[in-house]
């Protein structure tokens, strides 16, 4: 069984780029069979993910690899394959359960969509692409997988072509992800020239083994830093996030798997993939690419977390979360708590996907209104939205014991109070976290509390094929937790090839007190500022914010999401312009002229080489093809179209031959 | 006395040249296909009866020519029957001397 | 074998073959054409090739005589005489046989009588057909399916 | 070949003599030629044969000529001929004095030659055919390596014969009939050749002798292994069944002599002895088909069950040979006669695919091991192909215009 699955383990990806295959082959009225093959290939890429599971438990420390060569040239074998260890395992566990979920909550969010084939075609495709990128054992193969999600969700954010801010922001996504890619591409040029090889484990000489790590040298820090480029863009943070909350243009599914639960994990698994790179000649666990690490995934957590508490756009506030989270987990990677890193990321994939789905069953029920402020009350309206929402809003905000990612994040925390370098981010992650519980509060009780406002009048529940995922999801963040506590780390050692073992006293720490007061603070202080949010009193009208009353400037300054786009489009976009318009000028006033001189030339040769046809050589053509024509009237004549002719004259032939032969003996 | 290869070979010559007496004098479309099938009748016989009169035992080559030139045989007058029949359908004729719309 | 029905058979089948190349009833001729390949099918029979000689009677007086009656009959407008033999025709089949016999008589090394035959079964033949023949039976069966069909297509009234 | 184990109440010695009584009885005969050289021996045995084999077929001829029109009475509810001899036995033995008897008309515009020679042909051609049957046990009158093929190819010559007699005898409905004739032999050659297939493809041998061994052998001693009882065999049979009849141009497709359209068809000319000497080839062709059926399917001469095997063999073979003729009988009492078109549209469109199928489902039944299993398989082809065809030939105009597309 095992060995079978590592033989096969490329079925997993593969099983749904078929499925996107043959849902595009589709007519496109076939809604019904598009959503059974999606989700069949889903449960079955799920199945397969178990298997695969399976054998990792057997042996701690487990690593199954296969590679094969995908072309030669010269002396060169370009060889690519697949691995399977504890962090592919869960990575693809997580992936396909979540994917499940969104998959068939689609279903029910996309019915009625003209392009519901198309959609969720790409979405296949997307997963494929996805679970690609988790098994690959080749920096290339992931460079490819990483590519095609990209691909995927510039597709899906775009969905809603008709739409121009669909369009743009589209636009935005693949090229703000491009910049990081072209560093991690550059990366992976220079780690194939240092070590000559792109496997991760090939039997000792993979470039995260020894040997090839020995190759690297003093080179490692750079290429850690170009690969981590790419990992910046992939997952937002903090110079490159600005795609990330645009991409909330795209159907809300998608936002949930693509830009909450998987995609933007990329990053961070690839950092936790290349980790070996990034610690390489480390002095008590601090490497210069490690330290910028931190200090970004720092920067991007405070930051998303600060504009998200001014965000009037449901799923901006959550895609604003998704991106401080994703600086808490690089934070908590750089300071060396790989498995605390991996930890949050699977346990944030479950919460924030069911936040999203939430988000989206809110926005079906209000008939597509995403502004919050118009909101609100929902909560005997969605009893099941708002029950599940409310479970997410406190695994996201970390309210200990009960959620998972109270439990991850005190794990982040943990790791980042010992990090020898200076305790600077840990305080800032505390900030964060009182800030997050602050923010999920506003939102919820802007949406689900309060007297109805204009969008939530009609609102009713959505039916059951969306909300049973949301179930399904909300008792995922809660039971995962249960291998997550300091009790029972068992994640945490199936991570880092330990033996868990259990012992109730390490269930309750100081920390965990620190962190409850720290989420009671965030939650209280929110209650207290929002409590009449939205009922106008004497001073303030309904639809402004408290904070927006209280702190006008800073709270435009923090909508306008700290005025990074508009410093981008005034350097980078507008240096772009200036590049665009040089280069323009140049091809019309320099190239140009060139080329015509050029072509004068050839011209004149041609001239030339004409008058030399006309007198010299066709004369002697024309003689010829006159000589021709009249031998061919000469021997049309003998073609007289009698067959009985011809066959005489075979027989005359023939009869020839027999006596030329004849002479010849 | 039991007849040689040369008898066989005299006779099948023999057929050969009456077909293509056949092919050469009949005015008649069909005529010469005829011919045609008649020589192709007597290749058939000569390679039977070399077969027959190489040192035997020996793979049946001859048999197995004779076989497949059979099979091309019937392809063949079955195309060029109907040939005749299209031809005629254009032309109101099958005389083959009033079909030499193909000169030079 | 034996000489009596060789000589037997050796002149019907000439003299139906002659038949079919100078007789002037297009049916007459035909029919001769028939017996002259039941001739030759007999012939087969004498040198020991029954299966050829079936094939042959089973192909030519099945179909093919069939196909050229019936294709006598449709293109019926100028059937009856067949008028004007063609002299020069004549003169060189009768050049071609005598080419052809004077070689034969000449060279020596096919004066040979038969050896004993060893009996060539029908499953020898599929054998050799199915092991050492296969390809060219599959392209004689492309062949012959062509063949069909290109008739087919040539014979069908064109819609107009 | 002889098998002496034969269990039953007579003796086994005497019941094989018995069985073989003719073919000792022929060894006898030929006793007395010890001191001729060997070729005379051999014409003389073969001339014995012929002889019997025309006596026999003969004398059968005339019992059907009058079984039929007394059956065909029955069936139609009157007497049959029942005036000359017992029961009007005697009645074939009036008709031919009659066809004797009378005058011999040759049209003035026929081809006198042709007109001749058609029916000695088409006689011959299915007189030639009768040698190569198996009538019982060591009883085959000649044993030629591809006899199956031999029956086809001199039964092929029938179809020129038949022309001959249409276009010789210088009329428009001998030539319409002649070609009408032609038309469902040849269509209907195709199915009763490839039908056969699965049956040489099965034994691997040409040989009827071999074909009938082929088929020794009992389950429970009850049920024998013939080919009928497989799947394709059963369907072979049908299919063969039904194209010699068109071969034997018998009711329901004996369009070819329509009386109400073209008086008698090719025969319409011809009076007189010759007339006879076509209904006579008619049936002995019937016989040599429904022979030649039995030995291929019916596992020839061998008895249903082993406890009958004590019954001689050739008494076998004949009871089925008559179960097949009376069966034929029977069909045209029966069925009205059908339109040409669609004779030739059910040949091409059903009887020519369901054969293929045949061949097929043999070949799956042969590699699936002939037991239980192969049964199934090929029963489910038979059976794909069967439902497909019937779907594909559902058409909504069951009853087409007619098109003639054989006579202009």
């Amino acid at each position: 069984m095992s060995r079978w699955i590592i033989d096969h383990l490329w079925l997993v990806p593969a099983v749904p780029f078929v499925a996107s295959l043959a849902i595009l082959s589709l007519p496109n009225k076939q809604h019904k069979g598009a959503a059974v093959l999606a989700v069949a290939g889903q449960i079955v890429a799920l199945v397969l993910s178990i298997f695969a599971f399976l054998p990792t438990l057997q042996v701690s420390g487990f690593r199954a690899v296969q590679n094969f060569t995908w072309f030669t040239f010269g002396d060169h074998a370009l060889r690519l394959g697949w691995v399977l260890d504890p962090l592919a395992a869960v990575m693809l566990l997580m992936i396909t359960l979540v994917g499940l979920c969104i998959f068939i909550f689609s279903t029910g969010y996309m019915s009625g969509d003209r392009n519901f084939v198309r959609f969720f075609a790409y979405l296949s495709f997307f997963s494929g692409a996805m679970l690609g990128l988790v098994i690959s054992n080749s920096l290339l193969l992931l460079f490819m997988c990483w590519e095609l999600v990209g691909l995927a969700s510039y597709l899906l954010i775009g969905f809603w072509i008709e739409r121009p801010s669909a369009a743009a922001a589209a636009k935005k996504a693949f090229i703000t992800t491009r910049i990081g890619d072209m560093g991690f591409f550059l990366g992976l040029l220079w780690l194939y020239a240092r070590s000559g090889t792109l496997l991760f484990y090939d039997g000792g000489n993979g470039c995260l083994e020894s040997a090839g790590l020995a190759m690297l040298g003093a080179s490692a820090a750079s290429i850690a830093l170009l690969i981590f480029c790419g990992a910046v863009g992939k997952s937002g943070q903090f110079p490159l996030h600005v795609w990330l909350p645009d991409a909330m243009e795209g159907p809300t599914p998608v936002s949930a798997l693509i830009h909450a639960a998987t995609m933007v994990a990329a990053g961070v698994f690839l950092v936790a993939r290349v980790y070996p790179i990034f610690s390489f000649g480390a002095i008590d666990g601090v490497t210069a690419s490690l330290t910028v690490v931190v200090w970004i995934g720092v920067t991007t957590a405070l930051m998303a977390a600060l504009i998200a508490i001014a965000q009037d756009d449901i799923k901006r506030i959550l895609a604003y979360s998704t991106v401080s989270q994703l600086g808490l987990m690089m934070v908590s990677l750089g300071v060396g708590g790989v498995a605390a890193g991996m930890m949050h990321l699977l346990a944030h994939g479950f919460f924030k996907a069911l936040l999203f789905l939430g988000a989206g069953s809110v926005i079906h029920g209000c008939h597509h209104e995403q502004d919050i402020r118009k909101m609100g009350g929902l909560r005997r309206l969605m009893p099941v939205t708002f029950l599940t929402y409310a479970i997410g809003m406190m695994a996201l905000s970390g309210v200990p014991l009960f959620f998972s990612g109270g439990w991850t994040k005190e794990e982040v925390l943990h790791v980042t109070a010992h990090w020898p370098v200076s305790r600077l981010p840990y305080y800032f992650l505390l900030a964060g976290v009182v800030l997050t519980a602050l923010y999920m509060t506003r939102q919820i009780i802007y949406v689900f509390f309060g007297d109805r406002r204009t969008a939530s009048q009609h609102a009713q529940e959505s039916p059951s094929v969306m909300t049973v995922p949301l179930i399904v999801l909300a008792s995922c963040a809660i039971l995962f937790s249960i291998v997550l506590t300091p009790a029972w780390p068992w994640l945490h050692d199936y991570l880092t090839d330990g033996a868990a073992h259990f012992e109730i006293a390490r269930l309750i720490q100081p920390a965990l007190l620190l962190s409850l007061a720290l989420v009671a603070a965030g939650i209280g202080l929110g209650i207290w500022m929002y409590r009449r949010a939205g009922i106008p009193d004497r001073l303030r009208p309904a639809d402004t914010d408290p904070l927006e009353f209280a702190q006008p400037q800073l709270f435009r300054f923090l909508q306008n999401k700290m005025w990074i786009d508009e410093l981008y489009s005034r350097t980078v976009v507008a240096f772009s312009w200036m590049s665009a318009r040089l280069s323009d000028w140049m091809d019309r006033h320099f190239w140009d002229r060139l080329v015509r001189g050029f072509g004068a030339l050839g011209q004149l040769f041609g001239a030339f080489t004409a008058s030399v046809d006309e007198r010299g050589i066709n004369a002697g053509v024309d003689e010829t093809t006159l000589g021709t024509r009249g031998l061919g009237r000469l021997v049309s004549a003998a073609h007289s179209g009698q067959i009985q002719t011809y066959l005489s004259v075979i027989a005359i032939g023939a009869l020839a031959l027999l006596l030329f032969y004849a002479w010849l003996a | 006395m039991t007849p040689t290869l040369q008898i066989f070979l005299v006779v099948s010559a023999a057929l050969f040249s009456t077909g293509l007496l056949a092919a050469l004098s009949r005015r008649h479309a069909i005529f010469i296909l005829i011919g045609i099938e008649m020589m192709l009748a007597a290749a058939n016989l000569n390679f039977i009866a070399f077969w027959r009169f190489s040192p035997q035992p020996q793979p049946p080559t001859g048999v197995m020519i004779a076989i497949f030139s059979i099979a091309i045989a019937a392809a063949e007058a079955a195309v060029g029957l109907a040939l005749v029949i299209a031809v005629y359908r254009h032309y109101r004729t099958t005389n083959v001397d009033h079909l030499d719309q193909l000169k030079g | 074998m034996n000489s009596i029905a060789f000589v037997l058979l050796s002149i019907l089948t000439l003299a139906a073959a002659l038949a079919t190349a100078t007789l002037q009833k297009l049916m007459h001729a035909t029919l001769s054409f028939a017996v002259t390949l039941v001739g030759v099918a007999a012939l087969f029979f004498l040198l020991g090739a029954e299966f050829v000689g079936l094939v042959l009677v089973f192909v030519y007086i099945g179909a093919v005589a069939v196909l050229i009656v019936f294709t006598i009959l449709l293109t019926r407008r100028d059937v009856g005489k067949d008028r004007g033999a063609n002299w020069g025709g004549a003169f060189l089949a009768v050049a071609v046989f005598g080419g052809l016999t004077w070689a034969i008589l000449e060279t020596q090394s096919v004066a040979i009588v038969a050896p004993h035959l060893r009996t060539l079964t029908v499953k020898r033949i599929g054998e050799a057909l199915m092991t050492s023949y296969v390809w060219p039976l599959q392209c004689v069966g492309v062949l012959l399916t062509a063949a069909l069909i290109g008739a087919l297509v040539l014979v069908m009234e064109e819609k107009r | 070949m002889i098998n002496p184990s034969i269990d039953g109440f007579l003796h086994p010695y005497v019941s094989t003599s018995i069985d073989q009584i003719f073919v000792n009885g022929k060894q006898w005969l030929l006793s007395w030629l010890t001191f001729a050289p060997g070729w005379v021996v051999q014409i003389a045995s073969s001339l014995l044969s012929i002889i019997a084999l025309l006596f026999v077929f003969l004398s059968l001829f005339a019992l059907m000529s009058v079984l039929e029109r007394k059956i065909l009475g029955r069936i139609q509810n009157r007497y049959g001929p029942n005036r000359v001899g017992p029961f009007g036995l005697l009645q074939p033995v009036a008709d031919g004095i009659k066809m004797l008897i009378k005058e011999d008309i040759v049209p003035a515009r026929a081809d006198k030659f042709v007109h001749f020679l058609a029916p000695i042909l088409i006689a011959a051609a299915a007189i030639v055919v009768l040698g190569v049957i198996p009538y019982g046990r060591n009883m085959t009158p000649f044993t030629i390596d591809g006899g199956i093929l031999f029956f086809f190819a001199a039964g092929s010559t029938t179809e020129l014969a038949v022309f001959m007699a249409g276009w010789g005898s210088n009329n428009k409905f001998s030539m319409l009939g002649a070609m009408r004739a032609i038309a469902q032999m040849i269509s209907y050659e195709l199915p009763l050749i490839i039908t056969v297939l699965p049956v040489v493809m099965v034994v691997g041998s040409l040989v009827p002798d071999r074909i009938v061994a082929a088929q020794a052998g009992y389950t429970f001693g009850l049920v024998p292994h013939w080919f009928v009882f497989k799947p394709w065999g059963a369907t072979a049979f049908l299919l063969f069944f039904v194209s010699g009849l068109v071969e034997s141009n018998r009711t329901p497709f004996d369009v070819p002599e329509g009386e109400s359209e073209i008086v008698a068809g090719h025969m319409t000319e011809y009076s007189g002895f010759k007339y006879a000497t076509f209904f006579l080839a008619e049936y002995i062709g019937m016989f040599a088909i429904t022979g030649l059926a039995t030995t291929l399917f019916l596992g020839g001469w061998h008895s249903p069950v082993q406890v009958l095997e004590f019954i001689p063999s050739y008494v076998w073979f004949f009871a089925k040979l008559s179960a097949l003729l009376f069966v034929y009988i029977w069909l045209r009492g029966t069925l009205p006669r059908t339109r040409i078109d669609q004779i030739m549209n059910f040949a091409w469109k059903f009887m020519l695919p369901m054969s293929f199928a045949c061949v097929i489902s043999a070949a799956v039944w042969y590699y699936a091991g002939r037991g239980l299993r192969g049964w199934l398989w090929s029963f489910f082809v038979i059976a794909v192909v069967y439902s497909a065809l019937s779907m594909l030939l559902d058409t909504q105009r069951k009853f087409a215009p007619r098109t003639y597309r054989f006579a202009e």
